[in-house]
């Protein structure tokens, strides 16, 4: 086994060498070296998350016609280095009234939800942490995590913003967790395994978003609301309700909260990348030594960008029409999608691969175009109806 | 399997620590100067009125119980999705019945009004 | 493996027992319902146990786990539903308060 | 003491600690993250089984959604009980005696059992046991009536529940 075809396995296997050659128990040194590997995990993730913050600065700044970060190190790329520095001279302060154990804990649990959830990420073919064959459940698990963190801020605060924030954050993320449940079914059934590395491995000709569109997009829009960004973010909501559940957080515990934040938002991409976009996989070029890496974090950057795209453009929608969005269409709909998928791919199993794959896509396109014309039909009877019951607009006397 | 489970275990753990080394890091480098004010909760610069309590909807509960039920049930469609690709397509009509019984739930609740923000 | 099977199920006859007290003696309705949350684990705990120290082969004690996962969702939701319907007539949820059906 | 004994003992000391601080403790909310910690635990104890299913599923449906539940249903009814007053009934040492002899009772009743001390075998190398749930669960020969019948007594619980919570004052 030469280094460059696989480096992690090869540094492993030679350090191996090293601490049973010194005596150490051979299951005792498989622990050291598991725990080696996870903390070089987590900081990888943790450099990554300092360096999101400066690519999120930047390209707001760029769909905002502004230039953004410029001025620390070449494009301002050692800007986020002076945010953490200031954040930890920052002082920290609690809030009389604060349940102070909840409150400390609340932060590292917000971050530590988001770190769990790189156990399970292939990186590339042979950089992963764990092929664990309940993954996608183990993602859903700490997502529950992830919520439990917010509402702990929420109520530790002692701050009614906080806890408003809070409720609507939580009613959202259990909201949307349905639907994105149901798009992580679809995976699931196309490739008949829970583990992310036999999904990424099962797509092997075809893509599940060729497979799936309408799978793909339910969990795109469910994982913004997940993230709580707008156009869902109506825990945070400036100007109602200040900043939400985080409003009494100052210093690193606040930066705790934002790195995470940052953090979750690249994961789903990867996570987008992984069951939809075949992961690491890029038409066979992930056989070349780092290439399966970098295909993998170019698609979660791609899916990253899109998520703030779709941030900076969307306005923030009002709370009422947020989970009735869910509960009236993006509910039923994923679970029509699934039970299409289920069926097509129990009848369709035996055709050639070609003829599976577009017979499948053919079906999501049909459902798509009936979902948007029932939505058309839908919404012109509502405009009518809001037409016939508002009076018609006064003009404004002067300005 | 447990060796699986053994790394998971490790990686929460790591994964808990990583997160307090900056809290400790700021403990021990920021200044600590508390004042009653400073400390008193924020609300828009006036003086804060009562306690934190202040009267939910009932309707966040509602959500709540309709996710939870959702949720149990979607769980129980993952063995299902597992086990699909080895039955015979019986089995996905059974999971079609499942997943219509839920469906069921959601217009009876919809059809209450329930899922109306009032 | 080399847990013996009693461990589990003392383990799970203490958490059962530490419910239980909680059911006995807590006042408020949802404290009562967290203690059956309590002994509802300890049931499945040893459910799991059989399953793995009998046959694993044999699935029987994981889907009677799953059955209890759904029997603990389904009584919380109707449980706190009635609590907090309590709560909304009568502002109470002191169980012993709650004595509507008492003649 | 294998490490698998020490992993196993210290969940132990979680669940039960955990478990009596939800049954003691004045602060609802407090009681509901406690019993949260407790029910990690219990997941841990899955993992340990081989039930990495289960493991996962006790997080996602007991703290992912039962424990939210609660802590919801504390907040909401949070203005009468706050904390002040006797959390536990006057008679609460009585309920204590009753918890003990119920524990006397079922140790007594497994210290006299013959296996009780056996090691698990090993699991079959080529047996998943998520594939063999999903085949028991829904495989017409086994456990498919259970299946629909949770279903339909979650949408019985779902239907009541709402039902319930939703109705207004007379």
């Amino acid at each position: 086994m030469t280094f460059w075809s696989d480096p992690i396995n090869f540094i492993a296997e030679w350090l191996r060498g090293i601490l049973t050659g010194w005596g150490m128990a051979l299951d005792w040194a498989n622990v050291l070296i598991a725990s080696l590997g996870i903390i070089s995990l987590i900081l990888f993730s943790m450099m990554l998350a300092i360096f999101l913050v400066w690519v999120e600065r930047k390209v707001v700044a760029r769909f905002q016609d502004r230039v953004g970060p410029n001025r620390i190190g070449p494009y301002g790329l050692f800007q986020p280095f002076a945010d953490i520095i200031k954040l930890i001279i920052k002082e920290d302060i609690t809030p009389t009234g604060a349940d102070k154990v909840v409150y400390n804990l609340a932060p590292v649990l917000a971050l530590a939800s988001v770190i769990f959830l790189w156990a399970i990420l292939p990186l590339a073919s042979n950089i992963y942490g764990v092929d664990l064959n309940v993954a996608i459940l183990y993602l859903v698990a700490t997502g529950a995590l992830g919520t439990l963190a917010i509402i702990m801020g929420g109520w530790a605060s002692n701050n009614k913003y906080a806890l408003i924030g809070a409720f609507r954050m939580v009613a959202t993320m259990i909201s949307y967790e349905i639907p994105m449940v149901v798009a992580l079914l679809i995976p699931t059934i196309l490739s008949g395994t829970m583990s992310v590395r036999g999904i990424v491995e099962a797509q092997d000709p075809i893509w599940y978003f060729i497979l799936s569109p309408l799978g793909a997009l339910v969990f795109l829009i469910s994982s913004i609301a997940e993230l709580g960004r707008a156009p869902f973010d109506l825990n945070e909501a400036e100007s109602e309700i200040v900043a939400g559940f985080h409003i009494e957080y100052t210093g690193m515990k606040f930066g705790l909260f934002y790195a995470g934040e940052l953090l979750h938002a690249f994961t789903f991409g990867g996570l987008m990348a992984i069951l939809f976009f075949g992961g690491y996989r890029f038409f066979g070029l992930e056989q070349y030594p780092l290439v399966g890496f970098l295909v993998f974090l170019a698609k979660a950057m791609f899916g990253y960008w899109v998520i703030m795209w779709v941030k900076y453009t969307m306005p923030r929608i009002r709370i009422d029409h947020m989970l009735a969005f869910n509960w009236k269409f993006l509910t039923p709909f994923a679970f029509f999608v699934l039970v299409v998928t289920a069926v097509l791919n129990k009848v369709l199993s035996g055709l050639d691969t070609w003829l599976f794959a577009s017979l499948i896509f053919g079906a999501n396109l049909i459902i798509a175009w009936i979902t948007i014309e029932i939505l058309r039909v839908y919404s012109r009877r509502e405009r009518r109806l809001a037409e016939g019951n508002i009076p018609a607009p006064v003009p404004p006397a002067h300005h | 399997m447990q060796n699986e489970w053994l790394y998971i275990g490790l990686f929460l753990v790591i994964g808990i620590i990583v997160p307090i080394v900056p809290l400790i890091l700021s403990r021990i480098v920021a200044p600590r100067k508390p004042n009653p004010i400073k400390q008193s909760t924020y609300e828009c610069g006036i003086e804060t009125v009562g306690e934190n309590w202040v009267q939910f909807k009932a309707q966040y509960y509602i959500y709540a119980l309709v996710f939870l039920v959702f949720d149990v049930e979607t769980v129980f469609l993952f063995p299902w999705a597992l086990a699909m690709n080895q039955l015979p397509l019986f089995v996905v009509v059974e999971g079609i019945v499942f997943i219509l019984i839920l469906m069921v739930g959601l217009v009876f609740v919809w059809r209450k009004g329930m899922l109306e923000w009032v | 493996m080399s847990i013996p099977l009693s461990w589990y199920l003392i383990l799970s006859a203490v958490l059962f027992s530490v419910g239980l007290f909680g059911v006995l003696s807590r006042r408020n309705a949802i404290a009562i319902l967290l203690g059956i949350e309590l002994m509802l684990n300890a049931v499945n705990i040893n459910l799991v146990s059989f399953w793995r120290y009998q046959d694993p082969v044999q699935m029987t004690g994981q889907v009677f786990a799953i059955i209890v996962f759904a029997v603990a969702a389904a009584e919380v939701a109707v449980g706190l539903a009635l609590i907090i319907s309590v709560y909304r007539r009568r502002n109470t949820v002191v169980a012993d308060d709650i004595d509507l059906m008492k003649w | 003491m294998t490490p698998v004994q020490i992993v196993f003992l210290l969940t132990a000391a979680l669940i039960i600690g955990s478990a009596v601080m939800v049954v003691v403790s004045r602060n609802l909310v407090h009681a509901a993250l406690w019993l949260v910690a407790t029910l990690f635990g219990v997941a841990i104890l899955y993992a340990i089984l081989d039930a990495g299913f289960l493991a996962v599923v006790q997080v996602v449906v007991y703290i992912g959604a039962i424990a939210i539940l609660f802590i919801f249903a504390v907040m909401l009814t949070r203005k009468e009980m706050r904390d002040r007053g006797p959390q536990h009934r006057k008679d609460w040492w009585i309920a204590a005696m009753i918890g003990l002899l119920v524990l006397a009772g079922l140790v007594s009743v497994l210290v006299g059992q013959p296996e009780i001390n056996r090691i698990a075998g090993p699991i079959p190398p080529d047996f998943d046991p998520v594939l063999a749930l999903g085949h028991a669960l829904v495989s017409p020969d086994a456990y498919v009536l259970p299946f629909e019948v949770a279903s339909i007594l979650l949408l019985a619980a779902l239907v009541g529940a709402v039902y319930i919570a939703a109705s207004r004052k007379p």
